[in-house]
């Protein structure tokens, strides 16, 4: 199996566990590792696809490569945002959880 | 020459790996830091020799990046960790 | 099975198996660390797949600040985990949620197997304009003229992303001093790496940031160990953390995208397009572009670490 | 001319850099002076497309794709842009009392104005982009404005409710880019044009569009995908919902048109836009039942943009020419984003008048409502108007998007989507109903203490947009659409236009009296089990189901596409 096909799988069993993390753990930091996970599968698949696209001279088509700096730093900028809103909420309300407040519009 | 170059990088590998394996156990958080620094180091040997096996160029920046960042992680790990007293303390004194 | 083989496997199970970590480890901040060391590993398999700009970015961004960033949150973040443990869906949701991602993960790896081999490409294309841009590496030239729209639109998300940030600030921290308080102590190991490293990290960015023209590296990368220099040297409390009304650090802070959109606009009079650069000038106009890039990431990096402001200035 | 494409994007981020560059008392100010300039660009853009059908093309940096990036701008766009500029112009005006530039500079103004800049910069660039990735990019910028808004105010609560919104977006981004990279990989191209030109219906089309539109379901909280949408949208201050209500979420809408309209509209199959059609239509009726069930008038309004929202999906299964096996972008598509647009006006002068009740009350409780009729006058006749308008009178947008829609599902045959918007129009009147009732009730005797003073610039704002969106139907339509339409606006004092307004008040009424919360009585069973399905709705690991169930009942619906 070619190196690039190998990346390939990688990033799809990435993508699989990125979003078993990011949909059934509860703790929002853990939800945000998934999320960190999920994207790098995907980068990886575009490593494939940049890697198969390789002509003219280049190892590797320039396109995705760069659509993946992109999503990189798209990536970090989400993360930084979630992690000051958590550590706000964490702050104001005590806890860090995600689940709506129960029983303000059960209550009756 | 490509094939002892390859062969000395996954063994570097091995040896992060079994690293990684003692350190990310714990028990304590300092010693999980010590995985970055590990990996720190040994994953810029292995970057280093994969890229000169497969003629890949400019990895050297890619190693001194690393070789940077992985230094500025247990920056943050001290800092972050350092006690709470010390903290109040600080708050106390301006 | 040749040895590059065998390496290829081996580093996957590797990603695999710290990724797994990351998710089933029971303690946050082993998981972290875990994301850390993560990273490093990806971007050797970046360097694998030939994509040496964004193995550069990855170890910069995506195990480099990203994770200085989860580790001080776990930190503080000590301790809510028990309370979150008992939102855990039952063993019956778990094991159906992983068979639905199983879903998503095969449908994702057949298609990777079917993919064709040499895939769709747009390299030739590149190549053929590479020489209008007078640049040398491709992957900066999609960044900065083919597909410079989004380069810089993506900037304008950094920016409202530290917007964003300090939106979050108490109304009375208005303008202070960004990110929490920290201790006075300036003895120790932790100041001498402080002094010691960023000389090193300042020429190894202005370098990356150079080169990255004409061969793997760019404002990104180059702006991120700035980045990592200066919060070092915040860290170690050699120096304050600026207050974010200060009118320097704002200007800093929009630099980046307010020069690309006026060089962009630019086009318009002198390269009859916008985000044209015209003929002869595309590498200087470029590389001024990206001078202004690399000081508005390295300014904006940190203050999306340090969070919003948790005090006054005085 | 073409140009004008390119200032309408960078007419507003250069505001909003500029505004942060320089701070203080200007950033109101420098926002205020865009919305003028912001406009005129809008309304010269969607005059230059008069010819009907027309388009405008600029290729960016004078690279052609597929290596370039083109700018686009066909009716859609039009639409879409002129509605986006009336509704943030008219926002601004509403905020100028809400976010003062007072001579220090206050965190919630700074955020706010620089903000409304930089969503109407995203939102252009979404309606303009010919571009898979660019979409991409204009999402997350979108995703970074959207947030902050929503934690504007602080709470903790809506601190939780937008960082349930972050992640939910980002899971929706990050699927959308998975589809786009699969895209490139099959087709080496990012033009929506070109890869028009190219796609086949492969298994990888298939992975790669059922991805996207998931993802993008779930930044426009179709059902059963709304988790985070109730508490985001209501927790906002006023003018900040009103945003993300009437403008955030049409974005991602957009995308998802652009996607199996103009990307693959022979590749979509009969059962995938059945399969979208009846996502809205449970849309319509699940969000309009808990809108009947809220305590509190933004929570109404909130669950009402659920409802709403389902609207524009019905356009996937009435565009769908069976002969042909093929999405048409004719009059369903159209009748989808004329709704699109009566809903962005009308919703945001309901999430003003909200807003605006809010403050002359004290609380926005609606058990409490009665006698505010009295204390906020205005406020009350905007947001009846409002609900008016998404009910659809003869010379409305709704209507006429309504006619079409109908229309549509006359000639294909598909009678049970005349049956969903019918319900609909009821369900719609049964929470407007109920709120007047509550509203004409006496006045509680305890004196509203925290109440505040309506500024007086408010009122006129909000009730400019709800007439923009009472008489959109009367627009000459035909100058700009691509083909002929002729929907005549029946004379209003006809005894059928009558019974057409009238009985759905009257069902309304009935399930109003029926539904509604009342006190000392016990709520039907039926409203108990909805609660309950809402409260399971809204939590992650629903959520996540329904994501991942969705996921695999679209991919298998468009793998088995012929």
């Amino acid at each position: 199996m070619s190196a690039p096909t190998l990346a390939g799988l990688t990033g799809a069993a990435l993508v699989g566990l990125g979003l078993y993390g990011l949909l059934v753990h509860p703790h929002p930091l853990r939800k945000l590792l998934g999320f960190n996970l999920l994207g790098s599968g995907v980068f990886l698949l575009f490593g494939i696809i940049a890697r198969k696209g390789a002509a003219a001279g280049f190892a590797a088509d320039p396109v995705p490569q760069a659509m993946v700096i992109t999503g990189i730093v798209v990536a970090f900028c989400a993360t930084a945002l979630s992690v000051a809103l958590l550590l706000r909420l964490f702050e104001a309300g005590g806890a860090a959880t995600l689940r709506p407040d129960v029983g303000r519009d059960d209550s009756d | 020459m490509t094939e002892f170059l390859l062969g000395a990088a996954g063994f570097v590998l091995l040896t992060v790996a079994i690293g990684l394996i003692r350190v990310l156990g714990g028990p304590g958080n300092v010693d999980r830091t010590m995985a970055v620094q590990l990996l720190g180091t040994g994953g810029i040997a292995a970057l280093l020799l994969v890229a000169a096996a497969t003629g890949v160029r400019g990895a050297e920046d890619v190693a001194l990046g690393l070789a940077l960042l992985a230094a500025f992680a247990s920056v943050a790990f001290v800092n972050s960790a350092a006690p709470e007293d010390d903290r109040e303390a600080g708050r106390a004194n301006e | 099975m040749s040895v590059i083989q065998a390496l290829d496997i081996s580093l996957a199970v590797l990603v695999l198996a710290v990724a797994i970590w990351t998710i089933v480890s029971r303690d946050a901040f082993a998981a972290v660390v875990g994301y850390v060391a993560y990273g490093l590993l990806v971007s050797l398999v970046w360097v694998r797949l030939f994509a040496v700009d964004v193995a550069l970015t990855e170890a910069a961004i995506g195990s480099g600040v990203t994770g200085v960033l989860l580790i001080s949150a776990a930190v503080r973040l000590r301790g809510t985990e028990a309370a979150v443990a008992a939102e855990w869906p039952g063993a019956g949701s778990r094991v159906l949620a992983a068979a639905l991602c199983m879903v998503v993960t095969a449908a994702l790896a057949a298609v990777v197997l079917t993919m064709p081999d040499p895939g769709a490409t747009l390299a030739p294309e590149a190549a053929r304009h590479l020489a209008e841009t007078e640049l040398g590496n491709p992957v900066t030239a999609v960044l900065m003229a083919f597909r410079a729209l989004d380069t810089l639109l993506e900037k304008v998300v950094l920016f409202l992303a530290v917007i964003g940030v300090w939106s979050l600030a108490a109304d009375g921290n208005w303008g202070g001093i960004a990110g929490p308080r920290r201790a006075t102590n300036r003895q120790g190991a932790l100041a001498f790496l402080a002094q010691l490293l960023p000389p090193v990290g300042i020429v190894v960015a202005i370098h990356i940031v150079w080169i990255g023209a004409n061969e793997p590296g760019g404002a990104f990368q180059g702006g991120a160990i700035l980045a990592a220099m200066w919060m070092i040297v915040i860290m170690a409390r050699l120096a304050e953390a600026p207050a974010i009304g200060e009118r320097r650090l704002r200007l800093a802070l929009v630099a980046g995208p307010a020069v690309f959109l006026a060089v962009g606009l630019m086009g318009f009079a002198v390269a009859n397009a916008f985000l044209a650069y015209p003929a002869g000038l595309a590498k200087p106009l470029i590389v001024f572009v990206e001078v202004f890039m690399t000081l508005s990431i390295a300014v904006s990096l940190p203050m999306l670490v340090l969070g919003p402001p948790d005090r006054p200035s005085s | 001319m073409n140009f004008l494409l390119v200032l309408s994007l960078v007419v507003p981020i250069a505001g909003a850099l500029l505004a942060f560059g320089v701070g203080g008392r200007w950033v109101s100010r420098i926002a205020l002076a865009t919305m003028p300039l912001g406009l005129a660009i809008a309304v010269a853009i969607a005059a230059g497309l008069r010819p009907a059908g027309g388009s405008l093309v600029y290729l960016l940096g004078g690279w052609s794709p597929p290596l370039g990036v083109a700018l686009r701008a066909d009716w859609l766009s039009a639409l879409m842009m002129v509605t986006t500029a009336v509704v943030i112009s008219a926002i601004g005006l509403f905020a100028r009392a809400d976010f003062p530039a007072g001579m220090t500079e206050t965190r919630r103004s700074f955020a706010f104005w620089i903000l409304l800049l930089a969503v109407w910069g995203a939102l252009n660039t979404v309606f303009l982009s010919g571009d898979l990735f660019t979409f991409y990019v204009s999402l997350e910028l979108l995703v970074f404005v959207a947030v902050p808004l929503v934690a504007l105010d602080g709470r903790a609560e809506t601190l939780q409710a937008a960082l349930r919104y972050l992640l939910f977006a980002l899971l929706g981004s990050v699927l959308y880019l998975a589809g786009t990279g699969l895209l490139y990989g099959a087709y080496g191209t990012l033009d929506i044009g070109v890869l028009s030109g190219r796609i086949r219906g492969e298994p990888v089309t298939a992975v790669a569009v059922t991805l996207m539109t998931v993802g993008l379901m779930a930044k426009t909280a179709l059902f059963p995908l709304y988790l985070w949408l109730p508490a985001a949208h209501a927790g906002a201050p006023a003018a900040a919902s009103a945003v993300l209500s009437a403008l955030v979420v049409k974005g991602s809408f957009f995308i998802i048109v652009r996607l199996w309209f103009f990307v693959m509209p022979g590749l979509a199959g009969v059962a995938a836009p059945q399969l979208l059609g009846a996502l809205g239509a449970g849309a319509i009726v699940f969000g309009s039942l808990l809108a009947l069930r809220q305590e509190r008038l933004k929570l109404l309004v909130a669950y009402s943009t659920v409802a709403q929202l389902g609207y524009l999906f019905l356009a996937f299964p009435l565009a769908l020419d069976a002969e042909a096996g093929r999405l048409i972008d004719g009059s369903a598509l159209i009748a989808g984003l004329v709704q699109a647009a009566s809903h962005a006006t009308a919703k945001a002068a309901m999430f003003m008048a909200a807003g605006m009740i809010y403050v002359a009350l004290g609380h926005d409780r609606i058990a409490a409502l009665g006698g505010v009729v009295r204390t906020a006058p205005l406020a009350a006749l905007v947001f009846l108007l409002a609900g008016v308008a998404l009910i659809g009178p003869p010379t409305s947008g709704v209507y006429f998007a309504k006619t079409l829609f109908l229309r549509a599902a006359d000639s294909t045959h598909q009678w049970w989507w005349s049956l969903v918007l019918d319900v609909g129009g009821v369900l719609t009147s049964a929470y407007l109903v109920m709120l007047v009732a509550r509203a004409l009730a006496p006045a509680d005797q305890a004196a509203p203490s925290m109440a505040g003073i309506v500024s007086g610039q408010q009122p006129v704002a909000a009730l400019a947009l709800v007439l923009c969106s009472l008489l959109l139907g009367l627009l000459p339509w035909h100058a700009w659409l691509p083909l002929p339409l002729a929907v005549t606006t029946p004379d209003p004092l006809s005894l059928d236009a009558l019974w057409s307004l009238v009985w759905p008040l009257l069902v309304g009424m009935a399930l109003a009296a029926l539904m509604g919360r009342r006190q000392n009585q016990r709520p039907l069973r039926m409203a108990l089990w909805l609660e309950q399905a809402d409260h399971a709705l809204r939590q992650w690991p629903a959520a996540g189901f329904s994501l991942l169930g969705l996921t695999i009942m679209l991919g298998v619906a468009l793998l088995l596409t012929p």
